[in-house]
């Protein structure tokens, strides 16, 4: 029967043509307040005085979950009581060794009092709970959510309260090391899909109270929990706040994955450039804390998001910090090299073959002019079959089981590159072009940014295939522009090459010496400029080692 | 009608240079060496002096109006009607002059590069992308600069370091051969470029500290000077003042004689890439200052929408005004001398002279 | 937002389009150009200009080394010369393309030769060259005896191309290198004329070799190359001479002394060789002289040390007298890597008169005469044989300039502007004229400063004029 | 070429336009509305061959003489 996934869903398209107003960004918001609370309405159901009331009530909430738990007992062998949770998402050894035995077994005059009304609730967390983190939870939508949570909740009859018990356990894979920032020196560790894992491994490395991890909890039905986290001294208090209030907006069915939000809070959410940092490296994450930014960690996703952004960061490793800063240096310089083939070599190759021969030394021209002998295809047509080959490549590379996909690119490189050239499809040096091309857009530590500029070669390449040097200073500018509009949580996003700021320099296209890096991005961590005490440039001690003529202080 | 951001006084004087260097350097060495002979890079500096008197009383007026663009002290000054048309004589001075930097830019590109590409084609597409940069206000175009700038500079730095072998230092003498007439006749010729520098007048409102507008203006002038000085007089010293003369664009056939050793030659192609950088510059300043004049004329509360129908009218206007470049030299020569003299000096001059007379100034925001 | 969503929709809109309307503007696929690498301008009867190119064939040319050595057959041909006439160069071209199935591109060209006739109708037709975008100012021009398009058929040699070739000898700087912008500058500076390197088509290099013997010089003679199977007298080319104009006219030719003279002069030599064949007399005065010319230096060496020349210890000696002894007759050939002119004009009423000053320092590279090293006497007679050469060669281009030429082909009417502004008013309107009139005195300062690697002129030890070594010092 | 010139006039009143009218700037709207008529005029009188004289001419008839007036100034 189509009827009932039909109709609604015409009913959200009609309602989301014409917007009430209030939503002026993303078209994700379905319309009405009442969505916030999750199906089924709970306002409906309300926590009663009588536990079979409630126990009712919450098996029709949870009708058909045949993952949810219930269990009767008395406890204290005087007091009606239930346990509710669902089966999987709890340590059910705690439960069952620990939290019943306990519960049955408490002292009967306290199952009185409590049958009496003498007592309260409270008196059971306060005598005889085992366990240390209980809430005390007074309505419907609250028990519910805890139970969804992985809690097991307690309710006892004659109270129209109930105690949800943090008794949260569920399989999660073991932190690992990171696979798409892998590093030759440094931590190990990677972000989990476990939120609770992934705040313990930032908390184990800022052992600091003004580490503060907001709480917010976004999908209708995922009910994903979200944690920004901050150093409280360091960060811009604005940004926080512009980071609450663009997660607070969202209005959306689930969160999977911390896309979902970047996509949903970016500043332009047009441009093709990533103006949210991810990463999977709690080191990474800590150096961003401390340098002022903001991480948001979204429960279920391994990467956790960073903002503000700045493209610099794009071409910046983790690993930068950890080797000596002359080769970190180095290879930013390199990365940046890479960046730029990465966007502009097939470019530059076509512009310079079908536009300005005169560039070519005479040689050169001249061995270009006899590999393309013969070749059907226009210089463009072929750089950009040749580089829609070379995605695919690595596409299927990417997606298949991986010792099959290093075979299928070595195969797909070697067979296709060698048969293509010898069958005279291709010339030899486009397929170097392109080769290097893409050895340059891995060189870029970013994903995300190797896939912009992916995306942006084609369309320089239509461009000089077009209009040459002058096409491709044409799509440069208009880049450029772009990049200069761009803005990550206020902050410009090519900072600090513009607006120009000579002291973020130390970091930026080289990584001056730790000691030297005395002061926090100015763009950023502003509120507290001083990362590190002056003059920590190490020096031998005078002692040690005493020149043999003359002392030196 | 205000503009949201603010920029710095660093970026100002680039932004000086500008709109002035790109279509300066690749014209008017040429048209200088026509005039004053070996003696061109006297004429530049003759004219910055000049030059001088446009940032001065730039100056001065907006030390009587700060935080007021050009076109709102106009109305101040004169009040609303004989003010108001002040103004737009400056936005179509200003347009004017956008429409003609379109057509030399894109004649110089069909001449020099693509001669079989229409120009129409390289002012709409240089346009193009302008009204896109134009739009997203002064602080985006300054911060552009921030990128193009190195770039220029080095590629300058380049081309006279590795043209050196080809300068012969006798090709400057003899020095103010006929006397320092020719010279003046040059340095009105390089005035038409040179007191484009008012157009700080129209952005100068939003440099903060509105105090360091000095340093900004006499740094413009003197980077203006420098390497338009600097790449006049590698033109004559590669050239000859004859051969020189001779030249359509002396940068870009500076840029041409260049060869870094055996493998780099023919660098030409790069110029291209890098001076259409400036040149966009140029074009998209003065584009918003149109924009920004004709919004602050008629009193609206945002130019943005101007920008886009400017830009199109420029690109007709451009294709309008000269027949062929032989105009726009004749023009540059004879005509431009006077006009830019009448509305860069005469007119602000009048203008402060109003003001001082009607005791008008304006020192609160 | 929606108004930047739309915005770049519209550029989206506009790339999307670019090609559309862009089409193949100004696009030409690398193999479909003919790439020219020298061009050859002649004048043909009929009032019409021939212009030739050198098309290469990349084919060819990058196969290059693998087809190198295969023995047998003709090599293959690294390009073509194709030409066509017309009224103007422009027409030509145009006719040329009508012959090429491809785009001639002219960015790569290396070399512009005129020929003989075309020079002297004139160098109005050079504009082209400056005018067309693809050619450039930096291209080395030459002028050639008779067509120049015999020039561009050369059968090839180390290199495969005419172009490179000859742009490789430009660039051993064994002879000045005139680009069109130095052309066009000699034309149009009042106080010049233009000179151009002259290229020559060398015969048999059987006879190149005897020219070379008899000339005493070695200046020019790359592009001598050894090809037996050719059915065809193989010629090589080398660059040597000048031809010399008035105005924009070819009105003579300068021979390579002149030419060497002539270099020295405008102040364009940088490095080079100068041989000088002097004898030294031991015992008595060692007269150096310069093949040809009787140019008299002599110097005594010191007496006190001097042995008496004749016969050395041992078997060095030899009945053949004047193997046995020292070497008294031969060549000294000097190298210098820096030289430098200096003219200064005076004027006295009316007569100018320039004072050219060349200074320079200079190494020993190769002496056949015997050679004492510790005898500075030597080097000076050295020395002093080859500033006489520098001054005769200077002298002889004067000559050849005031007399034949009648034209002020040093540029020195542009020095004279440079300094005396006020009487180069007077005469820069006839000053060919004024010139055949000038003074031209030359003082010629090379240094000969080092022996080189080694000292001696090899052989079995001789002595002229002290022990040398053997006996320390011969002070 | 007509219908270019139209498609992208259309194309640049649609940048702006729509989102004027919904904050009614109306003002904006007229000024706009007129320069962007402009351009279409000049525009298609251009693609059209109308003759339409350049301003440049004018501006040549006025300060041709001043600048020469300065010229003589100068020498």
């Amino acid at each position: 029967m189509p009827g009932p996934y039909r109709k609604p869903l015409r009913a959200a398209l009609f309602r989301r043509r014409k917007p009430p107003g209030q939503q002026d960004k993303q078209g994700q918001s379905q319309g009405s307040k009442a969505q916030k609370a999750p199906y089924p309405p709970l306002e409906a159901y309300q926590l009663t005085a009588e536990l079979k009331l409630n126990l009712e009530q919450l098996q029709r909430i949870f009708a058909k979950c045949s993952d949810v738990v219930h269990r009767d007992f008395y406890l204290g062998q005087a007091i009606k009581a239930a346990l509710f949770y669902i089966d999987g998402l709890v340590d059910k050894k705690l439960i069952e060794d620990t939290l019943m035995r306990t519960l049955q077994q408490a002292p009967p005059q306290l199952a009185r009092e409590l049958a009496d009304r003498t007592r309260d609730l409270a008196a059971v967390m306060e005598t005889i709970m085992p366990l240390t983190d209980v809430a005390v939870v007074d309505n419907m939508g609250a028990v519910v959510k805890h139970v969804l949570d992985g809690d097991t909740v307690l309710l006892l009859d004659g109270y129209n309260k109930g105690l949800a018990l943090s008794t949260r356990s569920w399989e999660h894979r073991t932190i690992d090391e990171p696979i798409t920032e892998s590093v030759v020196r440094g931590p190990r560790e990677s972000f989990i899909e476990s939120l609770r894992t992934n705040t313990a491994l930032l908390r184990r490395r800022l052992k600091t109270p003004s580490l503060k991890m907001e709480l917010v909890c976004l999908g209708r039905y995922t009910m994903t929990n979200i944690v920004i986290t901050y150093i409280e001294d360091l960060a811009d208090p604005a940004v926080v706040r512009e980071v609450r209030q663009r997660l607070e907006r969202i209005q959306i069915d689930g969160i999977l994955e911390s896309a979902y939000i970047e996509e949903l809070i970016e500043d332009n959410p047009t441009s093709p450039f990533p103006q949210i940092d991810h990463t999977e490296r709690p080191d990474k994450v800590v150096a961003a804390l401390l340098e002022g930014r903001v991480g948001i960690l979204v429960d279920n996703t391994p990467f956790a998001l960073i903002v503000p952004t700045l493209f610099v960061q794009f071409i910046q490793s983790s690993e930068d910090y950890y080797e000596r800063y002359y080769l970190s240096s180095f290879l930013r310089l390199a990365r940046f090299v890479a960046l730029n083939i990465a966007l502009l070599l097939p470019a530059a190759y076509v512009a310079v073959s079908t536009f300005h021969q005169e560039m070519l030394p005479t040689n050169l021209l001249v061995k270009l002019a006899s590999q393309r002998e013969g070749i059907p295809f226009p210089a463009v047509v072929e750089a950009i079959m040749l580089e829609l080959t070379f995605e695919l490549l690595r596409e299927a590379g990417v997606r298949l089981p991986r010792p099959v996909g290093q075979a299928l690119s070595i195969v797909g490189a070697l067979v296709i590159g060698e048969a293509a050239v010898s069958a005279g499809l291709v010339s030899p040096s486009m397929v170097i072009v392109v080769a290097l091309t893409g050895i340059s857009s891995f060189a870029i530590p970013s994903f995300a940014m190797a896939i912009t500029l992916r995306l942006l070669r084609f369309i320089m390449l239509i461009l000089a295939g077009t209009l040459g040097f002058y096409g491709i200073m044409l799509g440069l500018l208009a880049i450029l522009v772009h990049l200069n509009t761009l803005r990550s949580f206020g902050v410009p996003y090519l900072a600090p090459v513009t607006p120009w700021n000579f002291s973020d320099f130390k970091d930026v296209l080289v990584r001056v010496p730790r000691w030297a890096m005395n002061s926090r991005p100015s763009q950023i961590g502003y509120r507290d400029p001083v990362r590190q005490g002056a003059g920590l440039k190490p020096t031998p001690p005078a002692s040690s080692n005493p020149p043999p003529e003359e002392g030196r202080s | 009608m205000r503009e949201e951001g603010y920029i710095s006084p660093r970026q100002a004087a680039v932004l000086l240079w500008f709109a002035v260097l790109p279509t300066a350097i690749l014209f008017l060495p040429a048209l200088l060496a026509l005039r004053a002979h070996q003696d061109a890079w006297l004429s530049v500096i003759v004219a910055t002096l000049a030059a001088g008197a446009v940032a001065l009383v730039v100056y001065l007026l907006a030390q009587r109006f700060p935080h007021h663009t050009l076109f709102q002290y106009c109305e101040l000054i004169l009040g609303p009607v004989t003010g108001k048309t002040v103004a737009l004589i400056f936005v179509l001075a200003f347009f004017l002059l956008d429409a003609v930097v379109i057509r030399e830019f894109s004649e110089f590109l069909v001449t020099a590069v693509m001669p079989e590409t229409p120009a129409l084609f390289f002012s709409l597409s240089i346009v193009a992308v302008a009204v896109y940069a134009a739009r997203n206000g002064l602080e985006v175009i300054a911060r552009c600069t921030d990128f193009i700038l190195p770039l220029m500079v080095t590629f300058i730095a380049i081309v006279l370091l590795f043209a050196t072998p080809e300068m012969a230092p006798r090709n400057l003498l003899p020095i103010l051969e006929n006397g320092f007439r020719p010279v003046l006749g040059g340095a009105l010729v390089s005035w038409s470029f040179l007191g484009q520098i008012f157009i700080l007048a129209a952005y100068g409102a939003f440099v903060n500290p509105p105090r360091a507008l000095r340093a900004s203006l006499i740094s413009g002038l003197l980077g203006i000077a420098f390497f338009l000085s600097l790449v006049t007089m590698g033109t004559i010293l590669v050239f000859g003042s004859c051969e020189a003369a001779r030249l359509t664009f002396a940068a870009y056939a500076l840029a041409r004689v260049v060869s870094l050793g055996q493998f780099f030659e023919r660098i030409e192609a790069l110029f291209l890439a890098i001076w259409v950088g400036g040149v966009f510059i140029k074009i998209t300043i003065n584009l918003y200052v149109v924009a920004l004049g004709l919004a602050t004329v008629t009193g609206l509360k945002e130019y943005r929408p101007l920008v886009a129908p400017l830009g199109a009218l420029n690109v007709a206007m451009a294709t309008l005004l000269y027949r062929n470049i032989s105009e726009i030299r004749h023009d540059l020569l004879l005509v431009e001398p006077g006009w830019t003299l009448t509305w860069q000096l005469i007119l602000p001059l009048f203008l402060l002279v109003m003001a001082w007379l009607r005791g008008k100034r304006r020192t609160g925001i | 937002m929606k108004a930047r969503l739309r915005l770049a929709l519209a550029l989206l809109l506009l790339a999307l389009m670019l090609p559309v309307l862009a089409g193949c503007w100004s696009r030409h696929e690398i193999e479909e150009l003919a790439i020219v690498m020298a061009v050859a301008l002649d004048a043909v009867p009929g009032d019409q200009v021939r212009l030739s190119v050198y098309v290469a064939i990349p084919r060819t040319i990058a196969g290059g080394p693998s087809m190198g050595g295969g023995g047998g057959g003709e090599p293959p041909k690294a390009g073509e010369v194709i030409s066509a006439t017309g009224s103007d160069f422009a027409q030509a071209a145009r006719r040329l393309e009508s012959l090429v199935p491809r785009r001639l591109l002219w960015a790569q060209n290396r070399v512009l030769i005129l020929g003989e006739e075309l020079a002297r109708q004139g160098l109005h037709y050079l504009d082209l060259f400056t005018r067309e975008r693809q050619m450039r100012l930096t291209t080395p021009v030459l002028i050639t005896m008779g067509e120049a398009r015999k020039v561009l058929e050369l059968p090839p040699g180390i290199e495969l191309m005419p172009g490179t070739i000859l742009t490789g000898i430009l660039r051993n700087r064994t002879t000045f290198k005139v680009e069109l912008k130095d052309l066009l500058a000699m034309w149009e500076a009042p106080g010049d004329n233009p000179v151009l390197p002259q290229v020559v088509m060398t015969p048999t290099p059987e006879q190149e070799s005897r020219e070379v013997r008899s000339d005493g010089e070695d200046k020019g003679q790359k592009g001598a190359y050894k090809e037996e199977g050719k059915k065809t007298p193989p010629e090589a080319v080398a660059i040597k001479g000048a031809g010399a104009f008035r105005d924009d006219r070819l009105i003579g030719w300068l021979d390579e002394r002149e030419t060497n003279g002539l270099m020295w002069l405008r102040g364009e030599v940088r490095e080079g060789v100068i041989t000088v064949t002097l004898s030294i007399q031991t015992g008595g005065n060692y007269p150096g002289q310069e093949q040809g010319q009787k140019m008299g230096q002599t110097i005594t060496p010191d007496q006190g040390q001097g042995q008496p020349a004749g016969p050395v210890e041992g078997q060095g000696q030899n009945p053949s007298q004047n193997q046995a002894r020292a070497r008294t007759q031969g060549q000294a050939s000097v190298i210098f890597h820096r030289a430098s002119t200096e003219v200064k004009p005076r004027v006295e009423g009316s007569q100018v008169t320039f004072n050219v000053e060349i200074r320079g320092n200079c190494d020993l590279t190769e002496a056949t005469v015997s050679l004492n090293p510790d005898r500075p006497e030597h080097l000076l007679a050295i020395q002093e044989a080859v500033n006489r050469a520098v001054e005769e060669r200077v002298l002889a281009a004067v000559r050849k300039a005031q007399q034949e030429i009648r034209a002020d082909i040093f540029g020195l009417g542009e020095t004279l502007h440079r300094s005396n502004v006020r009487y180069w008013r007077q005469v820069q309107d006839r000053w060919n004229e004024e010139f055949t009139r000038a003074k031209i005195q030359v003082k010629v300062d090379l240094y000969l400063n080092r022996l080189g690697m080694t000292n001696r002129t090899p052989g079995k030890t001789l002595d002229i004029g002290g022990k040398g070594a053997t006996q320390g010092s011969t002070r | 070429m007509l219908i270019l010139i139209i498609l992208a006039f259309l194309v640049i009143a649609y940048l702006d336009a729509p989102k004027l009218w919904q904050k009614k700037y109306w003002r904006e709207l007229a000024v706009m509305g007129i320069v962007w008529s402009l351009g279409l005029a000049l525009s298609l009188a251009l693609a059209l061959n109308l003759p339409v004289p350049s301003p440049a001419k004018l501006l040549a008839r006025v300060f041709g003489p001043v600048t020469e007036w300065l010229l003589r100034l100068i020498g």
